[in-house]
Formats: structure tokens, C-alpha cells, sequence
């Protein structure tokens, strides 16, 4: 197959001091606990509906949402707890929705893959492939319009490349130059079927970037801090008005697609090399350590993460269902539902 | 009052929104420089410049998710989908991303946007370029469907719409653009959800839209004249929100319903309204309600198929003429 | 006979229909190897491999398009659109090319192709994955629509349909996968726009589509022991050709219709019937024609919501025996 | 704008004898009478609704109706005259159904944009930008699926190259590996709107190639020899089992997009240089003649062109509206449009 040599970001190594790598080790250790504690309520039956879990991924969240601007804006997928969570969306709002309780972030009319919190910069969890592409450009048009030096950035799958929404916004973002940052997490597969399988080029992303008029970025989207310097240089260039970039980063999903899918089309081997050799929090544990962090500023971590993600799964059990008035409400602007005089 | 064409109209009312709201931006696909394929946006342009008037790629899913991300973040774009055809290409963003948004993140989004679009037959454009879609849009909660049948409505109820704070559908008949009459020069807005009471009757009701307005005021003349039938004409002028209460008044005080579409037959919008009236005045009926629409087929191009299968003012008054 | 699941009878009607004709091929998103999200073409990978079961890449435009190539050049296509919500992002290739393209070429072009898709609420999964759009479907002059309410009717209808030469699109109600029922093992096919009649009764006729039969026979069943009233519960089963005749016949000799369905209430299939029986049985009816349908609104995901706002047995036993 | 460098057809020279370069010079004659033509009567209001013509784009349709099998396929747009003519649709069909008359095509039911005859493998014309692009890739499926070595050939603008099913199409006929060409014929323009002002890529279509694991194509549209060369190669491609292929054509339309549009937005010398210098019908006459062949030759062709056009034109003259029954037929392949029992 033929495909374009796709380089690896050229973003400058940025210095990361200590803190900032706790921080980042700390975001994702939260993610994991949030998305692994998804999972568990999903099999113990408290998860109404559907969730399409991240772990494995967390990286790539983590080091965008640490790079960004508060006021910046992030729409993700079905997928997006992770990013919703990095925006400051709480875990109790997230476990609570996709338990259908009254405490969830839409109060249960949105579900799993819809979370969204525009007052922190969250503008949503979009379900449809590709949809929220277009729209991302959009949000990225009306800060150059309104001169705020805000950057979109928007999160979708390899899977997502093959759709006419991707195409349609990356022309579009390249010729009004949009402040928009693209991130294709590839975690290898659509569904359950691998994306090479169905893909004319073998980097889904990064071989079409000249077909837009950018560069091939191509990154290991499991190393957080290749992800952070790729983030800031990324949000930077569109903040000075450098127009839009696109990002492939190399991931893997550890669970199956979605809900209970055991991912069993998948080989083993290949399972067996991304969760135990190229885990992005376990790695970077591993890698603080060898630098000669204190085990014990992990611990402690890791110790506040059970805490927190314990509390918010208290605080989401314990909350009430919705009241049943508020399926008529919100259709319109007034907060109605009347279609009628 | 000075006589404007319904597609001078549109640029009108888009104007006056433009020159007092700055949020208030426009794209579309040959819009801008070349003014639009109909020319409704004429002079846009050269007032507001290339930043508020954007020329945009055959992109039409970009269109519509630029317009929904801009509204979402502080804007009130305005964008124009060619052909009400085109819809096909970008319904996703229409039906699943803007007319939900609101809905189903409780409230959060906020989707102040409006879609203008050429709809409608009697240009001999063939099947895919004259197609009525109004109801495709009723039938999909959450967005308002605004469809004028003359300059005036056009200018009120686009500066209404693009005031509104949810995202409205509003179709263009294109077959109407050249139509005139007077339209104030100063600011004007009509509320959405009002009907218009065009000619006022007391044996029947027919609630027309759009380019079936002037057909129905047209047969009612001659109703009136060779049969001695008083119609009474209701334009409810938008489909969401719909004005029940004047179309109901109307029916409780002719007893008969006739409606006008120029969509094919079926779930057409006559069809809700048929419902609602079958229900709500059954008993006040008195004779079964009528619809009157194109059959149940694409459009042909060719003017005398067209003008067979559209409702005529012919249709109209031999369907009435005949009532019970 | 055996007992066969709703999704077990997809795969046994395409089965069948491959079995006969090898121009039956079929293609979608995760269809072969996995089969289908939904499990619903479980084994045909196997029987027919990677020739004529095809997994696609997420490109719902070209997989149609494709579909209606093969289908104009001598193949009878099926493919898969996952969850019939994603009609959005190819409504253009349904709506403008399939159902249009015999119409506009006066006759030339053959399109013999099936589109499945699940279609439908009660999964929790939310307003874009939960629509019931086959009122969008019947509005399109051009296509036959169906929508069966049990694994004995998938089969025979599924066959029909890929018989069938005229475009059809076919919906799966997502809800009732796991519906099991008698399912003759033999060749099955049941004749398109003929509909069921479940239920015979005297008092109401009930006309209901997909999930929203079982509700209603058993809403029946109440009425009956409960309200002493006999309601006959009439299944279209496809819209499009409409079994009118059936309809008519049911409510002329019970004087009372109610429609039962699952889509958001405006430009429902229900407002269509109800302008059919309205004008056509108007001296017939002995009270107004009722709808239940959902409220006009997307769909929430959590349970208790989405049981709160799809028409439920209860709803429709109130409704019912609350009747003139 | 950054761009991929694209490259000429590498199609071999192959010889084109005298007989194939008369007929590749009559077909291009014919082809701009009949454009000429249907603009005439478009201009004395003879022509019912719209039309989109081809002047000076005439030579990639020639070139490519001559160099298929006759049971290859063509889709085209509604600027499909040409590509209707030279698969063998008559000129009296065409101007019939541009005027909306009986002897038309469709019988007026489709109208200028629609034009089809499958017998003859013109598989229709598309008036919605890029839907045939799939369809054209599921009739190259059927092919490959039956094994006739039948070819797909794809005509459509530069404008068509930013909607989505661009994308999908080319991605899905690569996997697939089908026989389908597709042919951009970039004449610079969308409708009013340069096609570089909204494109983020100079060659719309070559720059892309690389993007479905394609060669990129960019050939001289208006030299008709180019363009055969170009074809063959392709098609023969195609039916081998090579896969598809991508060509961008570049080359300018004589007159404005549609009906009556004087094309007032395009720079005069811009105009003037492509009709004077680059005319693919002239600019062939004269190379014809500079290699020898009589011009009596070519006259003779010139006249028989004319005798055509105006037979055509009278016999669709002639010809009476359509009866009006055939408003309700052929919605449903039993002949009528009967929902209902
Ligand atoms: C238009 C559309 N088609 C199909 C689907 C069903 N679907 C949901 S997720 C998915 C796979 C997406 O793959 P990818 O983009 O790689 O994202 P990932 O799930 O791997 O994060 C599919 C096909 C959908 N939601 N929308
Ligand atoms: C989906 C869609 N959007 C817009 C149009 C309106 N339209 C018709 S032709 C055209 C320009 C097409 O440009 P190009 O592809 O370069 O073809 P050309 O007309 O130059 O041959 C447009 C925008 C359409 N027919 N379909
Ligand atoms: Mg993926
Ligand atoms: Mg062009």
C-alpha cells in the first residue's frame, strides 16, 4: 500500500519540571480509576445504556487537557469521558450520568456519550462519527471572529478518517486558517474491526495531512509527555494564528469497544504488548520512578484517586433518578417543549 | 412603502439584523462575491465584507457544523443550504447534532442559528432541485420551520428568526423570489408562531403554505365568484410553531378543512394538521378534511408534467367546488 | 417449528435469499466477520465469506452508493446502516439518488437493493441512537418501508424485500432483537404491503407498528378484561405500499381508530392513516381519531425517562377507555 | 500553501493512428455543436428549466468515450452532455430533453441535468455534487463481482473534490481495489467561486491522491491525445485488476456554470486565454493540420457535424410535450406510483 512517510511531531522539546509531571501523572491516574471504575458498575448492572471506555488512552486526554487554555474548547466522542473529565467535568457528574441519576451531568437525558459542560469549556460528547468535526471548525471560526485567541480542539478515532465529515472539515479549517487542533487517537481498530482493513493508506490521519495542506504529525500517543509537547506547540501555533494542525497519535484501547465486549477479535500477543509494554500510566509510573521520583508522591496519588473516585461513586449511587418533568424540558430556548399555542 | 421582490426581501432583512447585531455572520456556497445563486443576498457582501460574508467550499456538513459550533460559542450565523435538496448531504448535522443539542445536554447548548434554503417547485429543475421539505423538518423536534409565502412575512420573520434564540429552518419558495409586494423600509419583525388570515370566509378553511398561498387566495376569488363558496385562506407561515389556535378558530367556524401542499402526499404537513383538527373539532365538522398535494411522486422537470402534478388553482377550486 | 429469535431471523431470511441467488451480496460496518453489532448476521460471513458478506470502512455515503451501483448493474444488494439514525449522514444518496433515480430516468435505471437498519428506543442508548424514522422513509416517494413486529414476519418480509424490485428500506425495531417466536424453517415470504391482523375485535381499531404491537395487544388484553372493550389491533407491517384496504375495512366496522407510534408526534405515519380514514371513513367514525405517539421530543437515554415518554401499555389502555 | 508535487500521467505514449485522431477530432466537433447548440436554443427560450454546459471541455469527454469498451460505464454530472453523446446518446435525445419534448431522452421527466441510457452504459447524470462518486464505485463493485472486466469511468469538478463523498468514495474503491476512474475535470471554478479560494491544496484532486494510496495525475485536459493516453492507461489498469485510478484534467469551461450566467467573474484575459490559445477543439484542428492532414478532411467532418446538429435540433423541434400520463409512471418498477391498495 502506498503510503505518504508520515514524520514524527516537530514540536521543540519543551522543559517539563517536576511538578508538572505530577500533575500529569495525576490526571491520568484519575482517568484510569474514573474509566476502570466505569467498567466495574457496568458489570455489576448499574450502567443504564451503553459507555465506550478509554483506558489505555488516557495519555492523550491528560496532556491536552493539562496543555490547555481554561476558556479553550474541547468537543470529543462517545469516548470522551476521559476529555470531559481532564476539562474539570467531576467524576460524580460523569459516574451519575451514566447511571441515570439525578446527580449526572444531563441528569440522565443525555447518557454516557453526550457529557458535555460548555461552562468549563466541555462542548460535548458527540455520537454520531465525524459530526462534531465540522462543528469543532465552527467554534474555532467564532473565537478568530471574536479575537479571544481560543483553539478548538477536537478528538475522534481512527475509524472517524474514513467519513465525509473529516474531509469537508479539514479543508475547511486549512483555508480560513482556524485556531483548531485535529487529534486522531488511533487506537488501532473502528468497532471491532481493524482500521487497516478498511483504510487506503496505512496512518489514517497522518497520510492524509497534505491532502489538507499540513504536516504529518505522528506521535506515540501512550508517551503523555511526546502528547504534551505536541499539545502546546500545536495550541500555540493556532493561537498566534498559525491556522489549524492535525495530529495522529498512536494508542490502544485495553477493553473491548464498548459495554461488556471482551475485544476478542483482537490478537492476544497484541493485547498482551500494549497493556503490559506500553500501558501510558503504568510506563509513566515506571519512567518518574527511574527518574528518581519518591514512590511515595505516587502513592499518594494513587491513594487520593481511590479516594476521590470512591466518593463520587457514593455520591452518584446515592443519588435519585431524574423526576419525570424534566423529559419535556430543554427542546426549545424558553426550556420548554411546546410546539403548539 | 416601497414594492420589494421576495428575494430582495431576504437581503433586507438580513441587513437590518446585521447592521444591529454583530454576532450576526453569514456563510454559504457562492453567497458572498456573486450575491447567491438567486441573488438573495445581494449587496451583503459589499456592506459587511468577506469576514461577516463568507464564501465557503461544496462543503454542506462544514456549512451547517461551522454555523452550529459558531452558535454555540457567541455567534448568530446565518448559513444557506443552495437548494432545500441539499439537505440530503448535511441532515445528520440538522436532525442529530443541531435540533438535539439542547435536549440532550439538559439545556447546556445554546444553538441561536438560521438555515435559509430555495425550496419548492415550478423553476423545471427536475427531481433534485425542487423538492418541498417542510415537513421532513416538522417531523424532527427541536428546530422551528419558518416557510413565507411573500416579500413582507420574508423580511418580518427572517429578522425574527435570526433573533430567535433556537435554530430555525427557514425555506425560500424559489419560485417566488421575483413575486412583489410593499414591505416597510424600516425595522420589521413578525413573530414567530402566528398565522396569517389572508382572506377572510366563512364556508371553508384552506390552510396554505408558501407558494400555495397565492394559489389558494387565487381559487377562493373564483370559489367565491362562480360557485359563490366563501373560503377563508390561513397561512400559518411557520410549521414550528404552529399557530393551532387560529387554524382551529377558523375550522370551528367554516366546519370544513381543506389543505394546500406542494409536498408529495405522504406525512405531509397537512397530514399532522388533519390530525389535530380531525380530533380536536371532530364534532364540529362537517364534511371530511381534504388535502390537496402533490402525489406521491418526484417531481418531473418538464413544465407541463410539473404544472400537472403540482397543486393548481384548477385542483383547488374543482376539489372545493365538489365538497360535500 | 422452531422458535427464532427477531435477530435470528434476519440472518435466516438473508441466508435464505443467498442461498437462491448469488447476486445477493451484502455489506456494512462490522457485518461480516463480527456479525453486526446487533448479532443479527451472525453465521453468514461464514456461510458466504468475504466475497459477498463485506465489512465496510464508517463511510454510510459510500457504502449506500455503492450499494445502488451494484444494484442498477444487475446485483441485489443489502446493506447495513447500524442504527437507522445514521440515515442522516447518507439521507442524500436515499432520498435524491435510490428513491428517485427509476422516476427521473423515465424507467431506465433498476434499483433492487434492500438498506436494514435497527431502528427504535427502549436500549437507553440515547436521542441519536434511538430514533424511529420510518415517518422520514414514508415521506419519500420512491421507496417501500417496512417495519415488522416479529421474527415469524422479519423472515418472510426480509425475503420479500430482497425479492422485491423496487428499493426497500427495512426496519429492525432495536428493542425487540431478543423477541422469540414460531419461524417455519422452510422457505418463507410474506407478500410486501399486506398488513396483520393480531387481534380481532368490534369496539377500536388500533393500528400499530413494530415494539408498539406487542404493547398494544397486550394494552388489549387489559382493555378487555378491564373495560369490556374489543379492540382489533391492525399491523401494517409496511408503509409503504400501505395495506389501506385492511385499515379502512377494520375501522369501518369498529367506528374508532387509534394509532399507536413510537416517533415523535408530528408528521407521524399515524397522522397520515389519519387523514386517509378521516377523509375516506368520515361518516363511518364514531369518535375522533387518537394518536399516541412519543411527545414531540429527542429521546432522553435514562430508563426511567425514555419508559416515561415512548407510548406504554398503560397509555394506551387509558387513552383507550377514555374514549367517546 | 503547502502541496504535494503532482506529476504528469505516466501513461506510456501509445501511437494514435490518422483514422483515431479523426475520429478523436469528429467527436470533439460533435460535442461542441451540440453544447453550442443547446445554448442557442437556451438563448431563443426553447430550453425548459436549466442547462450546464461543456464548451471547451471537450476533449476529456471524447477522449475518454472513445477509448472505452462499450459495456464500460460512465457517471457523469449535469454538466453530462458530452459524456451522454460520446457513450451514444443521440443529439436529437438531448436537445429533446432539454427542450421537454417527447422525443427527449427522459421524455422531459429528468431534464437537462439527468441525462442516462444504461443500454448504452451512460449510467446517468448526477445534479447533487459528489453522490455519484460512490455509486460509480458500487457499479465498479458489481463488476468485479461478476468478473466482465467492465470499468467504472467517474466524471466530476474541482468543486467536488471538498464534499465528503469525495472522500468515501476513493478511500472505499482502494480498499476494494475496484475498477473505477475518476476523472476531475478542474475548469477552476465551483459555480461563481474560484476554486483556490476554497481549497486548501492547488490541485484539488492530484494533491489528494496520496490520501487513498494513489498515484497523483495531472494531465492537460484540453489535449485530446493527453487525455486518450491517459485513458487507456487507466482503463486498462482498471481492467487488469490494478485497482482504481485518480486523474485530474485540468481545463476551463468556455461559458458561465449554468443557463444564461455570462461568467462575468472571471478575468477577461483569463477568459480570453483559454478560448484563444488553449481551445481543445481548435487548438487540434491546427495541430491536425500541422501534421499534414487535409483540411478538406476536416471539413467535410465540420459540415456532417452540422447536418447533425441541425437535423437534431429539428427533429426535437418537432416533437410535442409529453403526454401527461407519464407524470405517474415508473415511481415503482411495476410501471406506476401506487402506494396504497
Ligand atoms: C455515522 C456513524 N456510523 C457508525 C457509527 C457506529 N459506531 C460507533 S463507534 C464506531 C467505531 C468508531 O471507530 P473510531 O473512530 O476508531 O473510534 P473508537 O471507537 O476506536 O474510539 C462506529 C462504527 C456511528 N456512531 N456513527
Ligand atoms: C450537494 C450540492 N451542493 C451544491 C450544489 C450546487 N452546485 C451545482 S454545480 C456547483 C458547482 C460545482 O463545481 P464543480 O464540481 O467544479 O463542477 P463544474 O460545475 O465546474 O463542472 C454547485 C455548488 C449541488 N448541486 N449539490
Ligand atoms: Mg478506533
Ligand atoms: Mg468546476
Amino acid at each position: 500500500m502506498a503510503t505518504a512517510k508520515a514524520k514524527s511531531s516537530s514540536a521543540g522539546k519543551i522543559k517539563i519540571d517536576k511538578s508538572q509531571k505530577l500533575e500529569l501523572y495525576r490526571i491520568m491516574s484519575e482517568c484510569r480509576a474514573l474509566q476502570q471504575r466505569a467498567y466495574d458498575l457496568f458489570m455489576q448492572n448499574l450502567v443504564k445504556g451503553t459507555t465506550h471506555l478509554g483506558q489505555g488512552q488516557e495519555a492523550i486526554a491528560a496532556a491536552f487537557g493539562f496543555a490547555m487554555r481554561e476558556d479553550d474548547y474541547t468537543f470529543n466522542t462517545y469516548r470522551g469521558h476521559n476529555h470531559n473529565y481532564v476539562r474539570g467535568v467531576s467524576m460524580t457528574s460523569i459516574l451519575g450520568e451514566l447511571m441515570g441519576r439525578d446527580i449526572g451531568q444531563l441528569r440522565g437525558k443525555g447518557g454516557s456519550m453526550h457529557i458535555t459542560d460548555s461552562s468549563k469549556g466541555a462542548m460535548g460528547s458527540y455520537a454520531i462519527i465525524g459530526a462534531h468535526m465540522p462543528i469543532a471548525a465552527g467554534a474555532a471560526w467564532s473565537a478568530q471572529y471574536r479575537g479571544t485567541e481560543q483553539v478548538a480542539c477536537c478528538f475522534f478515532g481512527d475509524g472517524t478518517t474514513n467519513i465525509g465529515t473529516f474531509h469537508e472539515a479539514l479543508n475547511f479549517a486549512k483555508i480560513w486558517e482556524l485556531p483548531v487542533v485535529y487529534i486522531c487517537e488511533n487506537n488501532q481498530y473502528m468497532e471491532y474491526t481493524p482500521i487497516g482493513d478498511v483504510t487506503a493508506v496505512e496512518h489514517p490521519a497522518a497520510d492524509r495531512a497534505s491532502a489538507y495542506g499540513l504536516e504529518p504529525i505522528l506521535v506515540d500517543g501512550n508517551d503523555v509527555e511526546v502528547m504534551y509537547e505536541t499539545a502546546m506547540a500545536a495550541l500555540e501555533k493556532a493561537r498566534k494564528g498559525g491556522g489549524p494542525t492535525l495530529i495522529e497519535a498512536l494508542t490502544y484501547r485495553h477493553h473491548g469497544h464498548s459495554r461488556a465486549d471482551p475485544g476478542k477479535y483482537r490478537p492476544d500477543d497484541e493485547v498482551k504488548e500494549w497493556k503490559e509494554n506500553r500501558d501510558p500510566l503504568y510506563g509513566y509510573r515506571a519512567k518518574l520512578l527511574g527518574e528518581g521520583i519518591d514512590e511515595a508522591e505516587l502513592a499518594k496519588i494513587d491513594a487520593n484517586t481511590e479516594k476521590m473516585i470512591d466518593e463520587a461513586t457514593e455520591a452518584a449511587k446515592n443519588s435519585p433518578p431524574p423526576p419525570a418533568e424534566i423529559a419535556y424540558t430543554d427542546v426549545f430556548a424558553d426550556g420548554g417543549a411546546e410546539w403548539r399555542n | 412603502m416601497a414594492k420589494l421582490s421576495y428575494r430582495e426581501a431576504v437581503a433586507a432583512a438580513m441587513a437590518q439584523e446585521m447592521r444591529l447585531d454583530d454576532r450576526v455572520i453569514f456563510l454559504g456556497e457562492d453567497v458572498g462575491a456573486a450575491g447567491g445563486v438567486f441573488k438573495a443576498t445581494l449587496g451583503l457582501f459589499d456592506e459587511f465584507g468577506p469576514t461577516r460574508v463568507r464564501d465557503t467550499p461544496i462543503s454542506e456538513q462544514a456549512i451547517l457544523g461551522a454555523t452550529m459550533g459558531a452558535a454555540m460559542t457567541g455567534l448568530r450565523p446565518i448559513a444557506e443550504i443552495m437548494f432545500s435538496d441539499f439537505f440530503g448531504v448535511c441532515w445528520d448535522t440538522v436532525v442529530n447534532e443541531i435540533a438535539k443539542a439542547r435536549y440532550m445536554t439538559n439545556g447546556d447548548h445554546e444553538t441561536p442559528l438560521v438555515i435559509r434554503s430555495a425550496n419548492g417547485g415550478g423553476a423545471r429543475f427536475g427531481a433534485q432541485h425542487s423538492q418541498s421539505i417542510e415537513n421532513w423538518a416538522m417531523a424532527v423536534p427541536g428546530i422551528k420551520v419558518v416557510a413565507p409565502s411573500n416579500a413582507y412575512d420574508v423580511k418580518g420573520l427572517l429578522a425574527a428568526s435570526i433573533r430567535d434564540p433556537d435554530p430555525v429552518l427557514f425555506f425560500e419558495q424559489k419560485a417566488m423570489y421575483g413575486n412583489k409586494c410593499e414591505v416597510p423600509e424600516g425595522e420589521l419583525v413578525i413573530p414567530l408562531g402566528e398565522a396569517a388570515t389572508p382572506r377572510e370566509g366563512t364556508d371553508v378553511t384552506i390552510v396554505a403554505l408558501a407558494n400555495m398561498v397565492p394559489k389558494s387566495l387565487k381559487a377562493a376569488e373564483i370559489l367565491e365568484k362562480e360557485h359563490g363558496i366563501l373560503c377563508e385562506v390561513v397561512d400559518p407561515r411557520t410549521l414550528v410553531p404552529l399557530d393551532t389556535k387560529t387554524i382551529l378558530a377558523s375550522v370551528e367556524k367554516t366546519g370544513r378543512l381543506v389543505t394546500v401542499e406542494e409536498n408529495p402526499r405522504l406525512c405531509g404537513w397537512g397530514a399532522e394538521i388533519a390530525s389535530i383538527v380531525g380530533e380536536e373539532l371532530f364534532w364540529n365538522l362537517d364534511a371530511p378534511i381534504t388535502r390537496i398535494t402533490t402525489p406521491h411522486i418526484p417531481l418531473p422537470s418538464v413544465d407541463v408534467l410539473e404544472d400537472l402534478v403540482i397543486p393548481s388553482v384548477e385542483r383547488i377550486v374543482d376539489t372545493i367546488s365538489k365538497m360535500d
